[in-house]
């Protein structure tokens, strides 16, 4: 490792040196205020090195790319923990949760995220996800107040340890069938293999399942409802956003990459994205309490996503680069609206607490309104362009049975959407005021707001965008 | 406009009622301020309309007014916009509807100005459809126009408004999201064959397609467009969604967004897909007739008044599709006149029912009798509107009806003559409705006054205008010729 | 190498089921995290060996890499039941179950 | 230019019918009651004045396009000709005289605008009817009258029995007009045109068959207008609305409208044998069966109701005799006498104190002023078709005509028409006897009767019973008038010999001899209501309207059920309704897969894992057999 290389890193280090800074300063100095302002500013500070620093080398030990691709995700997942940071300032403070911890530990979830992006290597891929899964076991379980947190907290550790065992397992078989970890030549090697190639492909199956685990594949999605709703909110923002976009971003990268394991099994990514849409819209209906609604709905989009990877066509991959960026600007401004309306004690998370809330919070409410409909696909957000982008892209490459369920999906998932809406604007006004939120936050919506619905009336801005990045 | 040459009228058609929507919007709690909003809003909107009307109301042939700029360069999506004589009508039939609804929407107290916003919001949207030639772009209005529409029912409507709001919205959504699917299928089949991938309308039209192809990727549009209008079977979100909307809403839906389907099938899946349009046209033909008969006869056992004039555009709409099913220019143009005149004529019932409901508090017709001896000028209205929507010779909808079925006549006698009965249909359930409510005893003294001057200025105009469609229907069918012979040109 | 690479994986393998059945069967929540360091050390074998079949360190230093990996885990996994274990007083994992549905 | 202001007939009173509608309740009454009188009373003299028009083929006058597109341009054009002359001056003078009844008749009523609104523009829709130049233009008067019965039948609305039987006025009447529809379609799709003189001409280029069933089709239209069998249930109902609107549109005009369309499109319809026999079949028919419904009912306008419609079955026979001249002769005259007895009878009425039924009358010829018994017996003479009264000449002539008539089964009509006389004579003396004979047996208070529902009576008095003279026979010295003047379109000119002709007089008076001797012994003294089996099916008109109601009304009630219910509620809905709920339930259990234990989330993980591995294998062995 060079200095060049380093030089390339330096949005990571801004983000990792910043971390331990704060983490340091945060033993000593307990206000919480300087603490997320510095972890604002470092994020700021990592995702603008990101978006001004040509970087020297393309590639980074072998482990990590610093293209244009990996400098967008990085940037992009730096801009979302500076916003899910400046919604945590009130949170932070009003629940009294370790300032500094929290903090340190969202700089180095994101230094994660971004490492994860950029990986190059399953070294990397394994590095910057574990990277950000650490950090996540104990930013879910931080709030020593609350019972949920710590069964979130447990319930995402354990998942996520028998995850990384069978990320490692993966890793090693598919190194033990091509022998080498970088992704170009891991995936020749699989294709030349031959007496190892069963164990390469079995190497694949268990890597899926632990990306399956993170972005929450159906079967592997059952513990996202129960940590979303036990984590604390800012958390969940940045965990329903970063942790799955991050994953997101490095599948598509290996898509794009070249034909892997999976290629063999299409089929088999057909069920699992045909099921992951089904099962989490079904179960998304009945449910009363919005943060696991917005789960399952996570879970939803996970799925969609995946439609999109499977095509492995350039416009299966750039939709599937909109799709993400798309969802989770959507979904972290969701999640910010419920960390505005909490209080120190309470947060409108049962449906029965956003009776009528649409009059009592009108500005609010229609914020959320968009941004639950851009998540539906609604024109004219960005969500439609979205799933129109990922429509178009499955029937080019043939897939119009999948497309097909993904519409079924959709508008199942329409009901759920709506029933949020219906609830704040269609009932009596019963549910007691909530927080009215502080200017910082509502900029965040606005923000939030602003982007979904420019991207939705001029998607050609991140089309554009998208197109000369996609390695 | 010659004077004007420069001024993207059809933009401005489409970016006012935004405008004006968002302004009401920000009037927050500021009713009357809101609704003078809107009112200034439709009014320059409709004044805009009527200048284009007078400036184009001779017709011609291809597009009177066409504007076109790139959207989404990506995949070929424009932003384009056309205008010839069929939406020309509609466009202005949207903008004095809306300016009628504002004006029928003063009593609302709740929430005025969000009320007023997604109205205007709502007209966005149905002038968007109405001028839209590109199909993404015409899409995304088709759409957009669900959010208001849902959200008014959903929240101003009666005692079921949350079912019907869901209803109308999922079974709309179901219907456009199989269009979607099928509109990107034909984009690529379109840009495989000729390498320019395109959305718009004019180039997809010269796709060559196989039959299955066609008929596969016909019923995709016409399941959102059949839902829409609605034809019988996908008629049942509209008996509630009606029921349940507010005035102006059902003002809305019945006068524009029902037309909306028509106008798909005419602007866009007709033309698309001729080959396949051949093929369904007998089917389509017997579905019409099927809802003509089917509608009437559920209007008939409605007590709901509200219920009832939902059944009866659903027949009305039967009639209005065996028009075209009937691919004949007189028949297409009676159709599209038919448009026009229903949607007056129900468009003021349901003003009236509001009017009668706010006296009354009830609009079931079991509870209502003798109105006539307590509200004359009122019921003398109601009489009025509730004869065109009979079809009586002389007011807006028989125009129309008979030209439907002289048209029809001429090449599907049988369904012409069926269909001629079901004018029988119409006048059972109307005059049941008119004996159970004008007639009767007068019961008790509930009504303790007739039109106000506000009632009395939304419904003059509306009564002058059934009259008048009624006997010179001409100047609306002028610039009618020659689009529609073009558009029957092709087929069958 | 003496032993047939098969042989390492096919071993490798069985460590990993074992663990992960370890992980399935046990409820306390230490032996699950002790299921999960088997299966850790299965990848860790596995590494090993291929990193011997084909003649790099690459594996071994993933190996390592692996380790400081696991070892922070545990770290905060342990952490995690004590913390537990002082809120609610058992470490079953099953009885954490006030979310579901 | 001169000959569009022929349009001033007909639209005259439609402006007066707009300002009595939009201003008659904010000017005084005199204001109202002034123009609509002075409105038809001008288009009178109007028709009058421009009468020179219709000489010869007649004037057509085109006011501007009503509808034009594709292949079809209608006009709003009339034509002032031989047959629609003596029609417009026939209604315009009847309603003129009505009108002047109808002011005094309504003086009490304080919804006068409505009425005298509605009155005019039911002359208008009766004068459009009359001068259409095309049958579109005819359908809206058509409809048009039929909009103003339905107002005026229901005009006391609140009684809902009133506005029941406007309603079923107006729905009976529509399905015939469903006919008139389709066969106005089926015209055009074949000549290409709307118009009803090239319709006529291109009449014969029709081929036969289709002729048969257009002459059917517009046949079930008229008897939709003209309540003939087997759509004549609405009329007796009909009498519900005030007395003057039953003289005008019950009685003289709107009822006849269906015999004048079927004179107007006489010579489509001649070329039918078929078709002119169904119609002197339908005429005989009704003719017959409402003279037997006469003899029993009890209110008098019900009587007069069921002789109109026997009246206008002879309408009817004359036309299918060919003959147009004698159905327009007879419907003139019936228009004389027809509405001349309603108005009588609306004097009856009053005098009786709003007593309707004639068992509870009964010496009102002492009570009442002498010239009420005076017009009155004058109308019943002509109705019962007493010698040298207007309705002999007219009844005989049709009666000669159906003799005269090629083809032996009209011999059978004919026999049927003579019945029908029979019985015409005897209930209008029953009636006469009934009222006026004998001692009062009702308690009513007498109203006083205004001078203006008095002497309207009078000229209609004299021209029913001088209204033979517009068509005398030859045989008694006449001049068969109009026939004449209707030239071209007077049909058949019905020949006979002398003694035939005398033979056929000498029945008709020896029937009205004994119809008013039988009358005269059976209701000379009124011995008592007779309520047996036979009177009450009669009374109920043979009971028609539950014939209707079951055949009809109630499996349209049930189908109705059906589509709503059945259909849309139970079908449509319920398969919506289960989609919903099966996604609902099948979200229920698909969510309890999440049951908040790590265990079971682990098994998942490995159900997962297992699946995969499933996969794996399946990829490698369907490889390896490919190989």
């Amino acid at each position: 490792m060079n200095g060049l290389e380093l030089i390339a890193l330096t949005p990571v280090l801004i983000l990792v040196l910043g971390g331990t800074a704060l983490l340091m300063a945060g033993a000593w100095y307990r206000q919480p205020d300087p603490l997320l302002a510095g972890g604002i500013s470092v994020a700021l500070a990592a995702g603008l090195s990101a978006l001004l620093l040509t970087p020297p080398v393309q590639e980074i030990a072998g482990l990590f790319s610093s293209t244009p691709y990996a400098r967008f995700f990085t940037l992009f997942w730096s801009l979302s923990a500076a916003l899910m940071l400046v919604i945590s300032v009130r949170y932070v403070k009003e629940r009294s949760l370790p300032a500094g911890e929290y903090v340190s530990l969202v700089l180095f979830a994101t230094a994660g995220m971004a490492l994860l992006s950029s990986a190059t290597s399953l070294i990397g891929i394994f590095l910057g996800l574990e990277a950000f899964t650490l950090a996540f076991y104990i930013l879910i379980a931080c709030n020593r107040h609350c019972d949920l947190s710590a069964e979130a907290g447990l319930k995402y550790l354990v998942m996520g340890a028998v995850a990384t065992g069978f990320m490692a397992f993966g890793i090693a078989l598919i190194y033990a069938c091509s022998g080498s970890f970088h992704l170009p030549e891991a995936l020749q090697g699989l294709a030349a293999a031959g007496a190892l190639r069963p164990w390469g492909l079995l190497g694949w199956g268990m890597l899926l399942v632990a990306i399956g685990f993170k972005i929450s594949l159906v079967p592997f999605h059952l513990w996202t409802p129960d940590v979303y709703q036990g984590a604390p909110t800012p958390v969940v923002s940045l965990l329903a956003t970063g942790s799955k976009g991050a994953v997101a971003a490095a599948l598509i990268g290996l898509f794009a990459s070249g034909p892997s394991g999976w290629t063999d099994m299409t089929s088999l990514l057909w069920l699992l994205s045909a099921l992951t849409m089904l099962v989490g819209a079904l179960c998304a209906l009945p449910q009363t309490n919005i943060k696991r609604l917005l789960a399952y709905s996570s879970v939803v989009h996970m799925g969609t996503l995946l439609i999109g990877l499977l095509c492995q066509t350039s416009d299966g991959l750039a939709a599937s680069v909109f799709y993400v960026t798309v969802y989770c600007i959507a979904s972290l401004g969701s999640f910010a609206i419920i960390t505005s309306m909490a209080d120190g004690t309470s947060e409108p998370t049962d449906l029965e607490q956003w009776r009528g809330l649409g009059y009592r919070h009108p500005v609010r409410c229609g914020v959320l309104t968009v941004l639950l409909l851009s998540l539906a696909g609604m024109p004219p957000t960005a969500g439609f362009m979205a799933k129109f982008a990922i429509f178009h892209a499955s029937i080019q490459a043939d897939f119009i049975g999948l497309a097909l369920v993904g519409i079924l999906a959709s508008l199942i998932s329409f009901a759920f959407y709506l029933k949020v809406i219906m609830v704040m604007f269609m009932t009596d006004e019963t549910a007691p005021a909530c927080h009215p939120g502080t200017t910082l936050e509502h900029s965040v919506l606005a923000i939030c707001t602003g982007a979904v619905l420019l991207f939705g009336l001029f998607p050609g801005l991140l089309f554009d965008l998208i197109g000369s990045i996609l390695p | 406009m010659a004077i004007l040459p420069h001024i993207p009228w059809l933009t401005l058609l489409i970016c006012l009622p935004l405008t004006g929507a968002m302004l009401c919007m920000l009037a927050d709690e500021r009713e009357r301020t809101s609704h003078w909003l809107a009112l200034a809003t439709t009014a320059i909107i409709f004044v805009i309309t009527i200048g284009l009307f007078i400036s184009y109301g001779a017709g011609g042939a291809g597009w009177l007014l066409h504007e076109d700029a790139i959207w989404i360069d990506r995949y070929g999506i424009r932003y384009s916009l056309g205008m010839d004589g069929i939406s020309l009508l509609l466009v202005l039939l949207t903008a004095f509807l809306h300016l009628i609804a504002v004006l029928a929407s003063w009593p609302i107290e709740r929430h005025a100005p969000r009320f007023l916003g997604l109205l205007l919001l709502l007209e966005t949207g149905l002038m968007g459809i109405f001028l839209a030639i590109d199909l993404v772009l015409f899409y995304v209005f088709w759409e957009v126009m669900l959010i208001p529409m849902f959200l008014m029912i959903g929240i101003w409507g009666g005692e079921q408004r949350r079912q019907a709001a869901l209803k109308f919205f999922l079974y709309a959504l179901a219907g456009s999201l199989a269009m979607l699917v099928a509109l990107i299928a034909l984009y690529l089949l379109h840009g495989e064959q000729t390498g320019s991938y395109t959305f718009a309308l004019a180039e997809l039209m010269k796709t060559r397609l196989t039959l299955p192809q066609e008929i596969l990727l016909f019923s995709g549009f016409m399941l959102a467009f059949a839902i829409k209008t609605p034809l019988v079977p996908f008629h049942t979100w509209l008996p509630d969604a009606h029921a349940e909307s507010p005035a102006s809403g059902a003002v809305d839906l019945t006068g524009l967004l029902l037309k909306t389907g028509v106008f798909g099938m005419i602007r866009i899946a007709f033309p698309l897909f001729p080959a396949a349009t051949r093929f369904a046209l007998p089917l389509l033909g017997i579905l019409a007739l099927t809802g003509l008969f089917h509608a009437a006869w559920g209007a008939y056992r409605q007590n709901d008044i509200k219920r009832l004039f939902a059944y009866s555009s659903i027949s009305h709409v039967g009639l209005i599709l065996l028009g075209l099913a009937a691919w004949q220019i007189t028949a297409w143009e009676g159709s599209i006149l038919l448009m026009l005149t229903n949607a007056i004529a129900t468009g003021a019932l349901f003003v009236l029912i509001a009017m009668i409901r706010q006296r009354t508090g009830t609009c079931q017709i079991d509870e209502l009798s003798g109105l006539w001896g307590q509200a004359p000028n009122l019921s003398a209205l109601f009489l009025l509107f509730a004869l065109a929507s009979l079809g009586l010779p002389g007011l807006a909808n028989f125009a129309g009806e008979i030209l439907v079925l002289i048209g029809t006549f001429q090449t599907h006698p049988v369904w012409a003559s069926l269909a001629v009965v079901a004018v029988v249909f119409a006048a059972a359930y109307i005059l049941r409705l008119v004996q159970g409510v004008i007639w009767g005893p007068i019961s008790g003294t509930r009504i303790t006054y007739d039109l106000t001057p506000r009632e009395w200025l939304i419904l003059v105009p509306m009564a002058i205008l059934v009259i008048w469609l009624g006997l010179y229907p001409a100047p609306f069918l002028t610039p009618l010729h020659e689009p529609v012979q073009l558009l029957l040109g092709g087929s069958p | 190498m003496i032993v047939p690479f098969e042989h390492v994986l096919a071993m490798a393998s069985a460590l990993f089921v074992l663990g992960l059945t370890c992980t399935l069967v046990r409820r306390q929540l230490i032996m699950i995290l002790i299921g999960v360091e088997i299966m850790l050390n299965a990848a860790a074998l596995a590494l090993v060996g291929a990193s011997a079949f084909w003649q790099q360190v690459d594996g071994q230093v993933f190996v390592v890499l692996l380790m400081a990996i696991t070892a922070s885990e545990v770290a905060v996994a342990l952490a995690m039941v004590f913390y537990l274990r002082h809120r609610k007083g058992t470490i079953v994992a099953d009885q954490f179950n006030r979310m579901h549905g | 230019m001169s000959e569009t202001l022929l349009f001033l007939i007909p639209l005259l009173p439609l402006a007066c019918a707009v300002v009595n509608m939009l201003f008659g309740m904010r000017l005084p009454r005199l204001f109202a009651e002034t123009t609509a009188v002075a409105g038809v009373a001008t288009s009178t003299a109007l028709t009058l004045l421009f009468w020179d028009y219709s000489v010869g083929e007649g004037t057509r006058a085109v006011l501007g396009t009503w509808l034009s597109s594709g292949s079809l341009d209608v006009a709003f054009a009339l034509r002032f000709d031989a047959l629609a002359a003596p029609m417009t001056l026939m209604v315009t003078g009847v309603a003129t005289l009505i009108h002047l009844y109808a002011v005094g008749y309504m003086h009490e009523d304080q919804d006068y605008a409505r009425f005298f609104g509605l009155l005019n523009l039911f002359v208008f829709a009766m004068l459009t009817i009359v001068l259409a130049d095309n049958l579109l233009v005819l359908f809206l008067g058509w409809e048009g009258v039929g909009l103003c019965s339905y107002g005026l039948i229901g005009f006391w609305y609140s009684k809902l029995d009133n506005a029941k039987a406007g309603t079923k006025a107006f729905m009976v009447t529509r399905v015939g007009d469903v006919f008139f529809g389709i066969a106005l379609l089926w015209l055009f799709s074949l000549t290409g045109t709307l118009s009803i003189s090239e319709i006529n001409a291109q009449a014969a280029s029709i081929s036969p068959g289709v002729v048969i069933v257009l002459t059917l089709l517009l046949l079930l239209g008229a008897c939709g207008k003209s309540a003939q069998l087997p759509l004549m249930t609405w009329l007796a109902d009909a009498m519900a609305g005030p007395t003057p609107v039953s003289a005008l549109i019950h009685a003289a005009t709107m009822v006849t409208a269906g015999v004048y369309l079927l004179c107007r499109m006489f010579p489509l319809i001649s070329l039918s044998a078929v078709g002119m026999t169904a119609i002197t079949a339908i005429g005989a028919l009704t003719a017959l069966y409402a003279a037997t419904c006469a003899l029993a009912q009890r209110e008098i306008k019900r009587v007069l109701a069921y002789s109109t419609m026997s009246q206008v079955g002879y309408m009817f026979m004359a036309v299918g005799a060919g003959t147009v001249s004698g159905a327009m002769f007879h419907l003139l005259t019936h228009a004389f006498f027809k509405a001349l007895l309603f108005m009588a009878a609306g004097c009856v009425i009053h005098l009786a104190g709003n007593e309707n039924d004639i068992f509870k009358m009964g010496g009102l010829a002492r009570r009442s002023p002498p010239e009420l018994l005076w017009v009155f017996l004058a109308g019943a003479v002509c109705l019962a078709g007493v010698p040298l009264t207007g309705g002999f000449f007219s009844k005989d002539g049709i009666l000669l005509a159906l003799f005269t008539h090629g083809d032996p089964v009209y011999k059978l009509f004919w026999l049927v028409g003579v019945i029908t006389a029979l019985l015409t004579a005897f209930y209008t003396f029953r009636l006469v006897y009934l009222v006026f004979a004998g001692e009062p047996r009702g308690h009513g208070h007498p109203h006083t009767i205004p001078m203006q529902m008095r002497w309207p009576l009078w000229p209609l008095a004299l021209l029913g019973l001088a209204g033979g003279l517009l068509n005398l026979p030859v045989l008694v010295g006449g001049g068969e008038r109009l026939h004449h003047w209707l030239g071209g379109q007077a049909g058949r000119h019905v020949t006979a010999s002398h003694n035939l002709e005398w033979l056929l007089i000498g029945l008709a008076i020896v029937i009205v001899a004994v119809g008013w001797a039988a009358a005269h012994w059976r209701y000379r003294v009124f011995r008592g209501a007779r309520d047996t089996k036979t009177t009450r099916f009669l009374l109920d008109g043979w009971r028609a309207d539950q014939l209707v109601d079951l055949m009809i009304l109630r499996p349209f009630n049930a189908i109705a059920g059906f589509c709503w219910i059945g259909c849309d509620r139970t079908l449509f809905d319920g398969t919506l309704n289960v989609l919903a709920s099966q996604a609902r339930a099948s979200g229920n259990l698909l969510r309890r897969m999440t049951t908040g234990r790590l265990s079971s989330y682990l098994a998942a993980f490995a159900w997962g894992f297992l699946l995969i591995l499933g996969w794996v294998l399946m990829t490698l062995v369907g490889r390896g057999g490919g190989h």
